[in-house]
């Protein structure tokens, strides 16, 4: 495990309006790590996310991304980033195989069709590859945009709520694809709000409440009713 | 040839009206500002807002709530 | 600062006036009503002043983003808007009496009608992006783009045929008025370019206690 | 080369999903009927009043169809947030515009034939030795309308009343455009030959070089996060 951490955020305050969502973060991920984001609705997870994923800028404060600033330099680190959103970023009249050849192009890869194939296939999506996403179900979309993330090979993965819409089979699924990305040596940074399996891979835990990261622990030293406890009462506090 | 004072009036008037109206409306708004300013100082002596509202006084803990100044700790 | 060239500009506006009615002479075929001249064309002058410094600031705000040059931009617009607004009405106010109509699409009033309906525009634009970061960024480009477009716009328009006479100051060949109406006309240019730099100067400064007081 | 790629794929990526869905292209071809009717009604059928007016009248339609159709420019990456997803694509931005550019152009161009072939039928147009010359006026026309409307038309996705804005910033900037076509369609239609309105085309070529030039100087700056 390299020393110096890939992801840095060193004090990071973000204002909307009157309103502070994030006080004063820090976090820290190295490489081959993931890091499971936990907190309540409206805690800045996901403006954190959206920060280190260059689409907002910090109020104050800093985020690198292996040594580039996030804010100062976005296309040194957009090269770096693999990243799935709320949304899933496809178009609903391409096939899934279009829309993995339009991201790869738009981002500057080299599309091969074999790759797009692997790619498909390694997701389960190899069936449908060549039928419209609008007849994808909510999982199949989020499924895809994992296939385009995969295909980049990022350095740092940032994933918003992974997890959500995705089935018994599929978590189980993804979760073995996460640790393989992990295992290439992707340092990972995941939000979530529920307590479900998916903590598993998460290496440390983070629970962001009252603007600031309230709790940053490995995973080992607490069982999941630990979690939920200290969560709960985070919650409790800061509402 | 006639000189249409009346033009000339309105011209002249019209400018000055509306560079008029503009300089009071800059510092109707200045004023504001300054007012809300002192406002936003005020309140900054409070602790920072953030993401989620202060809690009131009656999620306060029992002994806050039984602090008064002067009065004996229980 | 900003005080003292207030009363700098009142005593300029002030001077303007004495010149406008004491000074310059009654006007031999179009009589007392060509006094409107005085604010008319210093208005539209002015206004275009507020055009040019409007676009240099978006670009120094594009190249170096420094707010104080967004504001410049801003008031810029907005006073720009207002004095282009003025030139129109005042222009028109004379052209009563004068050519016997309000309005009339010959090719000077043309373009600045566009100057002005484009400048509308863009702070229209202003007013609907909630993001001070964001509107600023578009109205910059809006405000290039709209100054480079002005040339255009002066060409396209320009090959209309035209009632209005031309223009009276710069005109190739030099000034051919007489000076009785030249010194007049200069004041007034001085006062209302002074009133337009007072005007941004305090509406820039508006702007930032403005963005400090949300901060 | 990756540029030029990443233009095509957007352009293709634009294409391909209107052909599909074909969205836009139906409501403008109904459209474009519509507005037939509407000047019909409006002009009457009195040919020599009607032989006037028509290239404004053409050029009318031209615009109100362009208003529309490059509007929608980028609502189609507003479904499942792409817009984003085109934000973080690394590397110079300027080449989503010029595919979105030539995407739009297509488009355009498209609706811009059927709206002249039906006016050639319905109002008895005879084209002639115009054609050559009318087609020249017509590319350079298109190309600085939707130049400036690709351009406005992303800056003004995101925000509040973008229907009314969008018109609002292109329609004046578009005037000496507007205007150059208008007068060099009308001095084609009379039988002049394209030399006659070499200054409009002149304007033209002047006019679609500083558009498209700033919309790529400036797009990286629209298209920021």
């Amino acid at each position: 495990m390299s020393v110096e951490p890939v992801v840095r955020i060193i004090g990071v305050r973000k204002v909307f309006g009157l309103v502070a969502v994030l006080d004063s973060v820090s976090l820290d991920i190295r490489a081959g790590e993931a890091v499971a984001l936990l907190g309540a609705n409206g805690a800045g997870k996901t403006t954190l996310l959206k920060i280190l994923a260059t689409l907002l800028r910090p109020t104050r404060g800093a985020a690198t991304i292996a040594g580039h600033d996030v804010a100062r330099a976005p296309e040194a680190v957009r090269p770096l980033l693999g990243v799935v959103a709320h949304g899933a970023w496809v178009y609903d009249d391409l096939t899934a195989r279009e829309n993995l050849r339009f991201w790869a192009t738009v981002g500057g890869l080299d599309a091969y069709a074999d790759d797009l194939t692997v790619a498909l296939a390694g997701v389960g999506l190899e069936r449908v590859a060549d039928a419209r996403v609008r007849t994808f179900s909510a999982g199949m979309k989020r499924r895809l945009s994992l296939a385009r993330v995969m295909l980049a090979r990022p350095r740092v993965l940032l994933l918003d709520e992974p997890f959500a819409g995705l089935d018994q089979r599929a978590r189980k699924w993804l979760e073995g694809r996460l640790e393989a990305m992990k295992a290439a040596g992707a340092a990972l940074l995941m939000v979530t709000h529920s307590f479900g399996r998916e903590l598993g891979i998460a290496d440390r835990l983070a629970v962001l409440a009252g603007g600031r990261i309230a709790l940053d622990t490995a995973r080992g030293t607490l069982g999941p009713d630990d979690v939920q406890r200290l969560y709960a009462a985070h919650a409790e506090e800061s509402a | 040839m006639p000189d249409h004072w009346s033009f000339v009036a309105a011209a002249y008037g019209l400018t000055a009206a509306v560079l008029l109206i503009y300089w009071r409306r800059l510092a109707t708004k200045e004023r504001e500002v300054e007012a809300s300013k002192r406002l936003n100082a005020e309140r900054s002596r409070e602790p920072s807002i953030t993401g989620h509202p202060r809690s009131e006084p009656a999620s306060r803990t029992p002994l806050q709530q039984n602090q008064r100044p002067g009065a004996p700790l229980p | 600062m900003v005080k003292t060239l207030g009363w700098l500009t009142a005593a300029a506006l002030a001077a303007g006036l004495v010149m406008a009615f004491g000074v310059a002479p009654r006007e031999v075929t179009q009589g007392n009503v060509q006094r409107i001249m005085y604010v008319h064309v210093p208005l539209i002058l002015a206004s275009y002043v507020a055009f040019v410094v409007l676009a240099v600031a978006s670009l120094v705000y594009l190249v170096r983003r420094d707010p104080a040059a967004d504001g410049v931009a801003h008031a810029s617009g907005e006073v720009g808007v207002m004095f282009v607004g003025l030139g129109i009405a005042t222009g028109s106010i004379w052209g009563k009496p004068t050519w016997g109509t309000w309005w009339t699409w010959d090719a000077r009033l043309t373009s600045v009608a566009i100057l002005f309906v484009m400048y509308l525009g863009y702070l229209l634009l202003r007013g609907t992006i909630d993001d001070p970061e964001r509107a600023a960024r578009y109205c910059a480009v809006l405000g290039i783009v709209a100054a480079l477009d002005i040339p255009l716009v002066h060409f396209s328009v320009y090959w209309w045929r035209t009632l209005h006479q031309p223009p009276s100051l710069m005109k190739p060949g030099g000034f051919t008025g007489s000076s009785s109406i030249l010194w007049p006309l200069l004041v007034n240019l001085l006062a209302f370019i002074l009133l337009y730099v007072y005007f941004v100067a305090r509406r820039a400064r508006l702007l930032r206690a403005q963005a400090e007081a949300i901060a | 080369m990756s540029y030029a790629r990443r233009a095509l794929a957007v352009a293709w990526k634009d294409l391909a999903v209107e052909r599909r869905s074909k969205e836009t292209l139906n409501a403008l071809v109904f459209f474009s009927l519509l507005l037939l009717f509407v000047f019909q009604f409006t002009l009457g059928g009195d040919r020599e009043r009607l032989a006037a007016v028509l290239p404004g009248v053409l050029w009318l339609g031209f615009v109100l169809s362009a208003l529309l159709a490059l509007g929608r420019t980028f609502l189609v990456e507003r479904e499942h947030d792409c817009w984003e997803g085109l934000l973080l694509a690394p590397g110079d931005k300027s080449a989503i515009y010029l595919g979105k550019l030539a995407g739009n152009l297509a488009l355009m161009l498209v609706v811009e034939a059927l709206v002249l072939g039906l006016f050639v039928v319905f109002f008895d147009i005879d084209l002639g030795r115009a054609l050559p010359g009318l087609l020249v006026v017509v590319l350079l026309g298109t190309l600085g309308l939707a130049a400036v409307g690709t351009l406005f038309a992303a800056m003004t996705a995101n925000v509040r009343a973008r229907e009314l804005l969008f018109p609002v910033l292109l329609l004046p900037v578009q005037i000496p455009v507007l205007l150059a076509t208008v007068k060099a369609t009308e001095a084609l239609l009379l039988g002049e030959p394209l030399g006659a309105v070499g200054h409009w085309v002149k304007l033209l070529l002047a006019a679609d070089v500083v558009y498209v030039v700033v919309s790529l100087l400036t797009f990286d700056v629209v298209l920021e996060a």
